[in-house]
């Protein structure tokens, strides 16, 4: 075995073992979780509060305005009409594993707890006791559960969850989730008043015995695995890994990575530079109408800027260069590149680098430090005026070295030999600088591949310390 | 978490301080200025203007002056439209809870349907009353107005800023005199000035100076330009890496391999990238000679268009037209790694004999330079990206420093214009040099002596000339 | 003509920026050419898309080695360009749910989102981190203290790895605060570096760019230098 | 092949090898065992701090985010805190981008601070999101005199005039401050160049280690603080977090009915030394605070800081390993080097 091979086996081994590590501990990686939702819309007739006398824009006449807002809304409930038009479609946000894990603890607790009949008796007469009674040796139960669970089940049993009573608002929500006793809390206290907590879930008192019961047949449940961005984080760790096996050689997979970020790249930049710049900026001002009617309803409507058919026409003289003939035209906004630049650069370079910096080196060169007291601190006003004279030498020796109209020999190659001094001193500190970074994004992919993709580390708090830990030791 | 707005507290002080002003003021207010006259600020760039007055004689304990100016059309609208709102809130609030305490108290309507149905009233409260709420416009004069600032008791002048040119605003001024009980009074208001547009003149005067400078700069590279146009002899200092172009290329040629050049991964905008193409010009045309291929793969296709143009006239110069193949120089792509990854990989597989880096280069210098140094290439770098620069002293054969880089370019190219330039730069550096020198001396001098008008002078200087 | 109309189109454009810095009146014509350029800054992008497919196509045409590639480049592209440019999934903006289109392409869960998340940001991060092992290698193999300036470029550099870092502060620890030798604390020797060597060399280097950009953009402006325009003169 | 030979043709890939594992344990060892190393912050990270917290609650500081992923881990932590130090101290953030990654990355940041941490704040009245905007320092150029021709609207379409918040800006001039995040062109050069210098505007920059340098001949006069790579953002960071803790402890000690010098006195000192507020709770002065107040002291005292406002100070432990590395890489490539250098003389 040669030493390539021992390091292609070293490098790969360690990703192996820390696999199959992970694969076999804990449970299970590089999931993603979401809560799904509906987002419904209805539009409205709502009063406008806010227009100065006498200004009445489109659409706010007589004091009311037409607006879309939540379904769920003070406004849409007070105002939506059965025929007013609405729209929904479905929400997704992202849950960290952690909510999916309490969630279902408090789940499994809850069901166990209200699997267990009541066994006393329950009448009529004292049913609140008895359903207080009951509900706290629930509540002990669950807790008892709860607390056997250091580590999380994955599996969730829906059925079963069905079968406790379970619909989506009242048990695996990310805002209820870990909190099985107010889930308990809600059903009872339904139970308390009208024997039924909503359509579908019903809790009933027969034969001397509480039980929950549920009609619904189909309950989504709220929080779940998200497949397509599940298999997107596992791309993303193979591209990661993709990229990093150049190191050891140039390999077809990291050709095709290479390939694909070079797809993508260009593309991406089309579409935002198109819906991030054109429409807005220049369809926006041409053709206002079309734009606030059909691409950013939100935009101000006003009268076409004509004026905008000159970039307009530059960027279309710009894309000649793809037609067979004419490409010579694109100079012309390759021209108008080059002038812009050029113009805005030559006075703020002057401006704010050329004055300026002139401006910051011109300081006495005997600078006085003055101690609390008002005396002159003799130690630091010495320190402080060698820096600043060092300053005032290492700017003119640099500056030396850019003289290129003298020979550097004599006085003048002496000065500018202290100047590449300085100039070596600075690469030397760019240098350093330059490592930090570079350090930091090896880091972040690193954390990417350890946190995100093979939970090994956990310092966002986004699963349980114990998964993180169990799983290597 | 966010701290109660402290300009809600300001607010409210001054409204405390005004009605502690109003009621001392009541006793015996001290006199009002008299002849403000508000005027547009001269030869300046627009939103500025010069209020003046006159102080009144004999004010016991005079304290300043407030200027106070009218609101602009859109501070009105807003305060307008912010006070209606306000108005109208307030209204839909109050009949909902009206309706609310009625449906529930007196009709026993359930809770729930009590609130929608109170609702449904509050919003028809405020569709009825909308023409009935007519905000408050006053202030003295019969106008609504801002506080500017408070000068102290010896100015009677104050010039205003931040104001929008295409505004028109009065001002009026207050006095502000302590009373003999310690207290603060104020004056009645003085006459309002009149109306003042801050239009923007003609020149404005704060930045001439950056435009003499300016000018200066320019006029000194177009000096030595046209000396050197007239045929007169420009000397720059030898540059060390340039010999090696021509040793690089004919070693490619020796081994049969190809020379790969990088003009930068910036668009043509960039002076670097110019430069860059302006030695691929000399690399071109050396390589044409030798009869060696170079590739050149370009990140913007602007570059490439420029390029091939450049290559091609230097094909034709060395008379090898029918070498010359487009097809060497393309377009990758604009996306700094996508480019990178490409180039690195074009290194690795067709293992150049020589590799030149001459443009703008970020973060992919170190890959470039690493990459072609494992191969063997002899590798030649230009740059005037100083953070770039130590990874290109250390890893390349050799390297143009910064504007070195830009030298190079103007003797490669050996035209008039280019070694004029250079020529002129160094002028500039001879003026910054001195100016440095006598600046230093001038303000040590003033610390030392501790002379006054020498302080004064650096001052201006640094204040008006160097910061325009 | 093709040389003519360019060199005027520069010269203009560049000296309504330049007076617009000076005469207030002007200021707005100065504002619309800027606009005006971000707008050509943007049909760039489409520019650039254009001329990948264009080089993709006729390496795919005729079957250049590695043209299996260019499909790659070529699919990856267009998939990305359709998701974006159709807006595909992505839901419309809530505060206008009845325009198909109003929706925020970027938004988080569009397949747009999706092929950055997943695709564009671990690809370009992870080309970024490859720098970390090459500058090690480079340390290794090529940082050499061949001469003064070598030694001087390379000491700063340890000066300045070791006191921005926590061994810096722990190597030095014993020097005393407030004494007299305080400077010669890593953290501290680091930060004096930065802010007087490192200050004056980069100050010098901007102040020579800052005239070579005024020169070069002189030049530019007056026609003088052409290169933009392709060949030398 | 003697030692020195096969040392000086040792194959890269074992360096690259060395290189990984430098990083890759530590990350595992602190995100294990949850510690960082101290940070003691210089005066520029403290001077960039104290520019935001001297500024009158309400400012409107620009966030300018000119970064894409390639660089977010060494500016995804800066970013972090300065939209933490804002809205913890109530600034009005308007955030553009000038890069066309900038947009995701404001999303990321703004999602992760102020959806996770600060979800009281408005959007259009607390903070905006401007979106992209081609044309590098054209758009700096551009808005440094009106606003509005480069933005009439923000990321999600909706009209600038129908933002609260941006009511009463019609150019750069109406902001307080400038935030820059950036990682190379356009970036905080750009800023300083075309925003800062002409309006004289207080500029905080935040740049990769790789920009740093070159941003030192800025400060102080046209750069007021400036963050360099990933140890500016850990410094950063420590001090944010340590002013965070401590304001909220003043709002219970506050609200829990301590006077207010006192308390602020008594926050800075708990701040410092959080362990001490959970005895100090039980002493005589204390008697006044409600029950409520003191539980939420000790909780605050005793909670430990959230992982995203810790991500620079983790990031130092691999730095601390691989600069060593660095170190001794190229004293150990130097040795080689001189060590066949002087056999090749005697030769």
């Amino acid at each position: 075995m040669n030493r390539q091979q021992l390091t292609l086996l070293s490098i790969v081994g360690i990703f192996v073992i820390l696999l199959v590590a992970r694969a076999f501990t804990g449970n299970g990686f590089g999931r993603i979780y979401v809560e799904r939702g509906d987002a419904s819309f209805v539009k409205v007739e709502v009063p406008v509060l806010d227009t100065p006398d006498g200004e009445e824009a489109e659409g706010k006449a007589d004091g009311v305005r037409w607006t879309w807002v939540d379904a769920s809304s003070d406004e849409a409930v007070d105002f939506a009409k059965a025929e007013s038009p609405r729209a929904a479609w479905e929400s997704v946000t992202p849950v960290s594993p952690r909510v999916y894990f309490e969630a279902t603890i408090a789940n499994e607790a809850l069901q166990a707890a209200a699997e267990t009949a009541y066994a006393g008796a329950m009448t009529g007469v004292d049913l609140g006791t008895a359903l207080e009674t009951w509900r706290l040796a629930l509540l002990e139960k669950a807790n008892a559960v709860a607390a056997g669970k250091a580590q999380p089940a994955v599996e969730v049993n829906w059925a079963a969850l069905r079968t406790a009573g379970f619909t989506r608002k009242t048990s695996i929500s990310a805002k209820a989730g870990g909190d099985f006793t107010a889930s308990l809390d809600a059903i009872f206290d339904a139970a308390r008043a009208t024997g039924e907590s909503d359509a579908e879930t019903t809790f009933v008192v027969a034969d001397g015995r509480g039980t929950v019961t549920t009609t619904a047949d189909d309950v989504v449940p709220a929080i779940g695995l998200s497949w397509s961005r599940t298999i997107g984080l596992w791309l993303a760790a193979i591209f990661t890994l993709a990229i990093f096996s150049f190191l050891y050689k140039d390999n077809p997979l990291y050709k095709t990575a290479e390939s694909v970020v070079v797809g993508v790249s260009a593309a991406y930049w089309m579409v935002i530079g198109l819906w991030d710049m054109i429409v807005p900026n220049l369809l926006g001002q041409l053709a206002p109408g079309f734009v606030q009617g059909n691409l950013i309803p939100g935009l101000a409507a006003s009268d076409p800027n004509w004026a905008y058919l000159v970039p307009a026409i530059f960027g279309a003289l710009l894309l000649m260069r793809l037609a067979p003939k004419g490409q010579y035209l694109s100079l012309w906004t390759l021209a108008f590149i080059v002038g812009t630049t050029a113009a805005l650069r030559m006075v703020a370079y002057i401006e704010g680098d050329f004055l300026s910096q002139i401006n910051a080196t011109i300081a006495p060169l005997y600078q006085e430090v003055v101690n609390a007291d008002g005396t002159v601190n003799g130690y630091s006003s010495f320190w402080a005026s060698v820096r600043q004279i060092t300053l005032v030498i290492g700017v003119l020796a640099c500056l030396t070295y850019f003289f290129f109209s003298v020979e550097h020999k004599g006085a003048v190659g002496k000065v500018a030999r202290v100047g590449i001094w300085f100039l070596m001193i600075t690469f030397g500190a760019a240098f350093g600088f330059t490592v930090m970074g570079r350090i930091a994004l090896l880091a972040a992919r690193f954390e990417f591949l350890f946190d995100d993709w093979l939970w090994l580390i956990d310092p966002m708090n986004q699963r349980s310390a114990a998964v993180a830990v169990s799983c290597l030791f | 978490m966010k701290r109660p707005s402290s300009l809600l507290q300001t607010n409210s002080l001054l409204a405390m301080l005004t009605v502690m002003v109003m009621i001392s003021g009541a006793f015996a207010a001290p006199p009002a200025p008299t002849d403000v006259v508000a005027e547009d600020l001269p030869a300046d760039g627009g939103g500025a203007a010069v209020v003046t007055w006159t102080i009144p004689e004999g004010v016991d304990g005079l304290e300043g002056f407030q200027v106070w100016r009218t609101e602009t059309v859109s501070e009105s609208t807003s305060r307008v439209g912010n006070e209606r709102g306000a108005a109208l809130l307030a209204i839909q609030n109050q009949a909902y809870a009206n309706e609310y305490q009625r449906l529930v108290d007196v009709e026993g309507v359930a809770p729930e349907d009590a609130s929608m149905q109170a609702r449904a009233v509050a919003r028809q409260a405020v569709i009825d009353q909308r023409t009935s709420v007519t905000p408050t416009e006053t202030g003295p004069h019969g106008r609504f107005w801002v506080l500017v600032d408070t000068v102290s008791d010896d100015t009677d002048r104050l010039q205003v800023g931040k104001l929008s040119p295409s505004d028109e605003y009065r001002f009026m001024v207050y006095t502000v005199a302590k009373t003999s009980d310690g207290g603060v009074e104020k004056s009645a208001a003085s006459a309002e000035s009149g109306m003042v547009l801050p239009v923007a003149s003609g020149i404005d005067v704060k930045r001439l100076p950056l435009f003499f400078i300016l000018a200066l700069l320019c006029g000194a590279v177009l000096f030595f330009i046209y000396w050197a146009r007239s045929g007169r002899p420009i000397t720059i200092r030898k540059i060390a890496g340039l010999s090696a172009v021509d040793e690089a290329v004919g070693r490619a040629t020796e081994m049969g391999r190809p020379i790969l050049y990088v003009p930068g991964i910036q668009d043509m905008d960039d002076l670097q990238t110019v430069a860059g193409i302006t030695v691929l010009g000399r690399v071109a045309k050396t390589a044409a000679e030798y009869d060696a291929r170079i590739e050149v793969p370009t990140s913007r296709s602007l570059v490439m268009s420029a390029a091939r143009e450049t290559v091609h006239s230097s094909y034709l110069a060395a008379g090898r037209t029918d070498a010359y193949n487009p097809d060497l120089i393309y377009y990758v792509t604009d996306e700094q790694f996508g480019y990178t990854a490409y180039a690195s990989g074009l290194i690795v597989r067709e293992k150049p004999a020589a590799c030149f880096y001459m443009g703008c280069f970020f973060a992919e210098s170190l890959i470039l330079a690493e990459t072609g140094n494992s191969v063997g290439a002899i590798q030649i770098a230009g740059t005037a990206m100083p953070s770039q620069l130590p990874f290109f002293v250390a890893a390349c054969d050799y390297t143009l420093i910064g504007e070195e880089f830009f030298a190079a370019s103007a003797y490669l190219s050996g035209q008039p214009d280019q070694l004029g330039s250079l020529k002129g730069q160094d002028m500039g550096k001879i003026i910054v040099g001195a100016v440095l020198i006598v600046g230093c001396l001038i303000a040590t001098a003033a610390v030392v002596t501790g002379s006054e008008s020498l302080m004064h002078a650096v001052d201006w200087f640094k204040g008006s000339v160097l910061s325009a | 003509m093709k040389r003519i109309v360019p060199l005027w189109i520069t010269a203009i454009v560049g000296l309504v920026l330049i007076i617009s810095n000076f005469l207030p009146g002007t200021r707005s014509w100065g504002e619309e050419a800027t606009t005006w350029f971000g707008i050509i800054a943007a049909v760039a992008f489409v520019l650039g898309g254009g001329s990948l497919l264009k080089v993709h196509l006729k390496k795919i045409s005729d079957r250049n080695s590695g043209w299996a590639y260019s499909m790659i480049v070529l699919g990856t592209f267009s998939a990305t360009l359709a998701v974006g440019l159709f807006k595909i999934g992505v839901s419309p903006n809530p505060a206008f749910p009845d325009v198909p289109w109003s929706g925020d392409v970027q938004g988080q869960g569009t397949p747009f989102w999706w092929v950055y998340e997943y695709v564009f940001k671990p690809l370009t991060a992870t080309m970024f981190a490859m720098l970390a092992f090459y500058i090690a290698s480079a340390a290794f193999r090529a940082f050499r203290a061949k001469n003064f300036e070598a030694v001087l470029l390379l000491g700063t550099a340890f000066i300045i790895l070791l006191g921005r870092t926590f061994a810096g502060y722990f190597m030095t620890s014993w020097i005393p605060v407030d004494g007299p030798f305080s400077g010669l604390r890593l953290e501290e020797l680091s930060v004096y570096i930065m802010q007087v060597f490192n200050t004056a060399g980069n100050r010098a280097i901007i102040i020579g760019i800052a005239l070579g950009i005024a020169g070069t953009s002189l030049k530019i402006l007056m026609g003088l230098d052409r290169s933009y325009l392709g060949g030398g003169d | 092949m003697n030692l020195i030979d096969r040392m000086a043709n040792l194959d890269r890939r074992w360096i690259f090898l060395m290189m990984g594992l430098a990083v890759g344990i530590p990350i595992i060892v602190i995100g294990i065992t949850g510690k960082t190393l101290p940070e003691e912050p210089t005066p520029l990270a403290q001077a960039a701090f104290d520019v935001l917290d001297d500024l009158e609650p309400g400012s409107r500081i620009l966030m300018a985010w000119d970064f894409d992923p390639a660089s977010e881990g060494e500016l995804g932590p800066m970013a972090t805190s300065f939209i933490r130090q804002c809205a913890q101290k109530g600034h009005r953030m308007y955030f553009i981008a000038l890069w066309p990654v900038g947009a995701q990355m404001i999303r990321s940041s703004t999602s992760r601070v102020i959806g996770g941490y600060y979800p009281d704040l408005v959007y259009g009245e607390d903070w905006v999101d401007l979106g992209f905007k081609a044309g590098n320092e054209a758009v700096i150029k551009t808005i440094v005199t009106d606003f509005a021709q480069y933005f009439p609207t923000d990321a999600r379409g909706t009209s600038v005039d129908a933002i609260p918040m941006m009511e009463g800006i019609s150019s750069l001039a109406n902001f307080d401050a400038i935030v820059n995040a950036s990682a190379g062109y356009p970036g905080s050069k750009e800023w300083v160049l075309y925003a800062a210098t002409p309006l004289k505007k207080p500029l905080i920059v935040g740049c990769t280690g790789v920009q740093a340098p070159q941003m030192y001949p800025y400060v102080p006069n046209q750069v007021q603080g400036l963050l360099g790579a990933i140890k500016g953002a850990a410094e950063y960071e420590s001090v944010v977090n340590k002013w965070v803790r401590s304001e909220q402890m003043l709002d219970a000690l506050e609200s829990g009915g301590i006077t207010e010098p006192a308390s602020s006195e008594l926050a800075a000192r708990f701040a410092a030394n959080p362990s001490e507020a959970s005895t100090w709770t039980t002493e005589a002065a204390a008697a006044a605070m409600s029950p409520e107040a003191k539980t939420r002291l000790i909780e605050l005292a005793s909670a430990p800081t959230p992982g995203i406002f810790l991500e620079a100070q983790r990031r130092m432990g691999p730095q601390l390993v691989a600069h060593l590395l660095m170190i001794g890489l190229i004293i150990a490539g130097n040795a080689i080097f001189f060590a066949t250098r002087r056999r090749g003389g005697s030769q």
